[in-house]
């Protein structure tokens, strides 16, 4: 018996859950400059994700799925990124999505039901939020072997969750991706929890990294309520994949701090108590903590962007909420490039009795 | 005996099999300790064990992957998709394999395998959570296809389908899971497979239609008797095999026929209704037959959904345009 | 001007596209040094390169799957799928994604994709090599679905097809791929989607049929004809969207029709095309139409595929039923 | 940065190509009882393998998979199995069918275009020949499952190719029985092709055995032409599977010396002298040589054998082209349980015009 191959799994963290520096930190992590909008969009984040919840609440938005507690996931991987690369989200992934340029009424819009939430004003490029569990990653894989294939220098970036990393279209595209070399990172939220199935229900590993070791990538687990570490980490991996050196996946340890969406009571399946718990380690304190420390942040600072980001928050939701509705020919008008004719009576009969039911307002209660 | 939904009545059905028979097992997402995004399978786990009620990892592909596996040796797996969204993965499983089983090996292995997943649109649901499959599937050799419009037909078929020796595609329309209460006794007793309900008699034209768009149609015929016309209402229940004759022998009686249906309208179920009406009803029909159905479009998101659905507008309409035919 | 067969004008058509388009990519399993189990890719990857013919890893999911991020990133891919029997574990990819992506963004990202797929039986081919799978796919809103029946046809609707701004899935019936030889120029000239070919004119009866079988609907018009019959043939061409006045058109002149197709019956296409005669041409129709089919049996192995296949005898039958009758 | 889990792949061989010990043994490997048994079931696949492609050429046989090179991956593997256990082979694996009782005139039928091939006599509740490619994997799965909730200390034995191992099916068919802890092992023959697509075209990986590590479960590497090491491995793996320890995956190392199939011409893609080469690793002398050094073999035993094989094979190809055809009914006779009402008239009509099609000989050429 002889040993033909070794594989290990990394894990990396530079600040611990009060922001203090475990070690030498990488030179961005000291530089205000850049860490300040990193912070901001973070917090912008959570001021959206309260309010999606209220409108919710309130009816005036359909099934909602919040990012709390993972924000430095999506905002330490989206800053990481150029305009020109590719974001391929899940539907959780409004963090990266703001840094991309996403408009928050264009989110709005998207949970309300409304297909042009997904018409993106900016980051022209970027995919849609996918809702079928796992498939993106084929998607940015065969992003990722269109812009090497042309010699570009743009990297494909998707995420999904732990409960995703189950299923076959993940281990697909990342097999595809490694054989294809191409600029590719895959970001694995892994938040505890697939809406009630526990991470350890979801995989017998010790890690969900080590799944990079089935398709012959690097795969690194990181503290993904550590801002620092998450950028540290994506940067390498796109800096990599811009060169030639193939695929990343990246497991990023966090905890899903609310239910799995508005439509989900969590109290049903898991202890209110470690929720609390997982409470001392998210990410917003952890690099406030530390940006107070660099001189960078205080509380007038902490004042003014939460009133700028109820600002935000609040234009975008009145500019939600004045959006004309959707007309009825739109369900016709973008299924193809020119409308076949053999679509023309049904678009007729929609229009014909689209006075009747037409009106509704934006709202739900199930997903 | 109580008043329940159709989702109490698809979780009474099912902890009554899980009683009856050991061999019987449920697998799904969320299905444990949630019971189910839509509570079906609500208090099951605790009380038959998480060995008979297993939450599954995230993967449809192997959910009815593996449930075959189950079946095939002597257990009788009812798994849960828990959107027909997501039912897709699990196509190829249930094409090459669910529906092959027995016929592959002449009968030597066989596969009961129950399938539920919940379908259709109208409760705002996000995107995917509001498909109608079931032609793809009743178009599928060696497939059943089974879709409840009530609790009591949900409590009956779904005995049937879970002690049918052959794997049953159950389609529960979400939609109706919660709009009416109805009394539905414990029983133990089986509903019928393969054969047509027919709801409510009538005899100047026959609406033909199944899951959640019977509310509808039972609105529609409501509307045209407070005219004076009279609409047999039937409910397909088992969507194939299709319980012909019935439709056939109400059509002869009526001579007009609507059927109304929320998938897609090229090559529906709707299609080979009215498709089998012109090649075994044609000297009957008085009226060219009507199909009140989704559009050839993407299901779209809840802001349209009720543009797409078809509206007791539509069906009246189509009704009266099948009267004032010749 | 050389004769060709359909394989090798399915060749032609992708060499003119790579030369033509330098976004056009191939990809799928075997089709690089191999040239594709049947062929259809032979030379081209030697001839384009490996990166634009791209032999995969053994995923179909994938291979639709990255076919789609491509397409949507400019590229113009034509994934291979080596026999329709494969396609089903791409089926998510098709309906949730390839069909859906420029409608869920609002045109802001399209899906320029193709898929090739053999289908069809009559090659004796091991089991799940033989599927008939347009029906699900035509059902499916947001996609086209062609198959070609000639090797010109197969020449210029793939050429339509790769150009086309939309996903088109191009079927090819194996049993066609080496049948006959035609003339075929590498002019580049595409032919028209979403219309029929009407093959054959005729005043008696309409025969419709799509790839393969046509082969049998073309012998049974020449049987009818030796008996002073006269039917019009119509290919169908492209399964969807669907050229309805053309067949229309043809039965309010013949009065009778035929649809013939090798798919299993219930919910098959030709449920459709007879649906459709039903609610717009029913007082055209002298007689009731008539579905020659394949079962709603499972595809067979090989020793009773020409027992499952629909036979010229199966189709005289049913044309001469719709000519006894009324 | 610290390491958070770390692997290994093993690779087992004990009989080197010219059947010399690398070592000491298994004990099993010293017994001819327990030897000469396995070395008759390849040598016994091996004439059947020649005679099926015999048939196939003069049209008495349709499209045939052989397994030529691969003998003792099935052998040894079905050898280590209980009568109890299930199969759940691919299309290339009657190595290990012939060993689980299934009759050569029955994989003949099977290969002919008949259905009652899959009928098996013996090993009744074996799964048939799975022709999509990876989906047994998931069966195997539940059906392990299935035995342990009944607490059966039976086993589920999977074969794929290395093309096979890039299905989704693979990936999620592993991960639920690691989750479950359900006694599976799954064989996977790299052959080195998955027909034209070489096994470096289909994965980045070192090995195929590591893609265990995504699941949590042990992955082995095994000489796949050594029956000792596969014997041992899957013996191994079995007892473990039984005892509750849960799933293995082997990865048997071999190469396929024929084509694909009998409708492949493997010149197009390789190269001859490689594969001349390879046929000096081949199963089957390595095997012998080690019976002949235990002085439990020689060349009259083997030309006895030889005889033996001619004649089981004989015999079973004329059982084979004796069986009557197949009737038009058996179509429907086993779709259900009891015909539906709606299928009769099909029935119906499918008899009345049955004699004009009927009584085809097997025979074909794709796939
Ligand atoms: C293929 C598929 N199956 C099921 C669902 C329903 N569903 C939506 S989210 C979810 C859990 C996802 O968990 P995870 O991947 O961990 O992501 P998270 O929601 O935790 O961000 C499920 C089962 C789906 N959207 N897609
Ligand atoms: C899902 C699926 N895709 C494609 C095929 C066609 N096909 C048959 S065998 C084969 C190659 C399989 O290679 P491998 O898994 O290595 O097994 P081997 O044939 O080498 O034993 C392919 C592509 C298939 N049978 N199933
Ligand atoms: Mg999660
Ligand atoms: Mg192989």
């Amino acid at each position: 018996m002889s040993t033909v191959a070794r594989f290990h799994i990394d894990h990396t963290r530079f600040l611990d859950p009060q922001g203090e520096p475990l070690g030498p930190l990488p030179d961005f992590a000291c530089d205000p400059a850049r860490l300040v909008p990193m912070y901001r969009a973070m917090y912008l984040t959570r001021s959206f994700d309260a309010k999606a919840i209220a409108l919710q609440r309130t009816g005036k938005l359909g099934t909602f799925a919040s990012a709390l507690g993972q924000e430095a996931i999506g905002v330490g991987v989206a800053s990481a990124m150029r305009p020109e690369d590719a974001l391929f989200p899940s539907y959780r992934e409004h963090a990266a999505q703001l840094v991309r340029g996403v408009r928050i009424e264009e989110s709005l819009r998207y949970w309300g039901g409304d297909e042009r939430g997904s018409d993106f004003a900016e980051a022209r490029h970027d995919f849609p939020n996918c809702v079928p569990i796992g498939t993106q990653v084929c998607h940015a894989a065969g992003a990722a072997y269109a812009f090497r294939l042309r010699g570009e220098a743009r990297a494909a970036v998707c995420f999904l969750g732990d409960g995703g990393s189950s299923k076959g279209d993940f281990y697909e595209g990342l097999n595809f991706a490694a054989v294809w070399k191409a600029p590719l990172l895959v970001v694995l939220s892994n938040n505890q929890w697939a809406i009630s199935v526990p991470r350890s229900a979801q995989s017998a590993t010790a890690t969900l990294a080590q799944k990079a070791i089935a398709a012959g990538v690097e795969g690194v687990q990181v503290d993904g309520n550590d801002l620092v570490a998450v950028h540290h980490v994506a940067r390498e991996a796109l800096a990599k994949a811009r060169a030639g050196g193939g695929p990343t996946l990246i497991e990023a340890v966090t905890y899903r701090l609310g239910d799995h969406t508005t439509a989900d009571d969590a109290s049903r399946y898991r202890d209110p108590a470690v929720v609390q718990e997982q409470w001392s380690f998210e990410p917003l304190t952890r690099l406030r903590n530390h940006l107070v420390k660099l001189g960078a942040w205080g509380p007038e600072k902490e004042e003014a962007l939460a009133r700028e980001c109820a600002e935000t928050v609040n234009a975008a939701v009145e500019a939600y909420l004045s959006t004309p509705p959707p007309t009825t020919a739109a369900m016709f008008d973008h299924l193809f490039a020119t409308l076949p004719a053999a679509l023309a009576a049904q678009r007729d009969e929609a229009l014909r009795f689209a006075p009747r039911t037409a009106g509704r307002q934006p709202g739900g209660d199930h997903g | 005996m109580a008043e329940i939904n159709l989702v109490e009545a698809v979780n009474l059905a099912l902890a009554h099999e899980l009683a009856r028979d050991e061999a019987v097992v449920l697998l799904g997402e969320d299905i444990g300790a949630n019971g189910g995004v839509f509570r079906a399978t609500a208090g099951l786990q605790q009380r038959f064990g998480a060995g008979r009620v297993v939450d599954t990892p995230l993967a449809e592909t192997a959910i009815v992957g593996t449930a075959i596996g189950m079946a095939a040796m002597g257990l009788r797996p009812v798994a849960e998709i828990q959107f027909s969204g997501f039912l897709y993965p699990a196509i190829d499983h249930l094409v090459n394999h669910a529906a092959r089983l027995r016929n592959r090996t002449r009968g030597r292995l066989a596969c009961p395998l129950v399938v539920r997943t919940p379908c259709g649109g109208g409760i705002h649901a996000p995107e995917h959570h509001s498909e109608s499959p079931e032609a793809m599937l009743a178009h599928t050799p060696g497939l059943r296809v089974v879709m409840p419009s009530s609790p009591a037909r949900a409590y009956g078929l779904l005995l049937a389908a879970i002690r049918d020796p052959d794997p049953v595609m159950f389609l529960e329309p979400t939609r109706m899971y919660r709009l009416f209460r109805q009394e539905v006794a414990d029983d133990g007793e089986a509903l019928p497979l393969d054969v047509c309900f027919t709801l409510r008699g009538g005899t100047d034209l026959t609406l033909v239609s199944w899951g959640a768009m019977l509310h509808e149609t039972q609105a529609a015929a409501d509307a045209l008797a407070a005219e004076g016309i009279s609409a047999e209402v039937i409910d397909v229940a088992t969507l194939k095999p299709l319980d012909l004759p019935t439709i056939l022998e109400s059509v002869a009686r009526t001579g007009r026929c609507v059927i109304v249906h929320e998938a897609a309208r090229t090559a529906g179920l709707g299609a080979e209704i009215a498709a089998s009406l012109a090649e075994e009803g044609l000297y009957s029909l008085l009226a060219p037959v009507q199909r009140v159905t989704g559009y050839d479009t993407v299901m779209p998101l809840s802001r349209l959904e009720y543009q797409y659905l078809p509206s007791v507008e539509r069906i009246v309409a189509a009704a009266r345009k099948t009267l004032e035919a010749s």
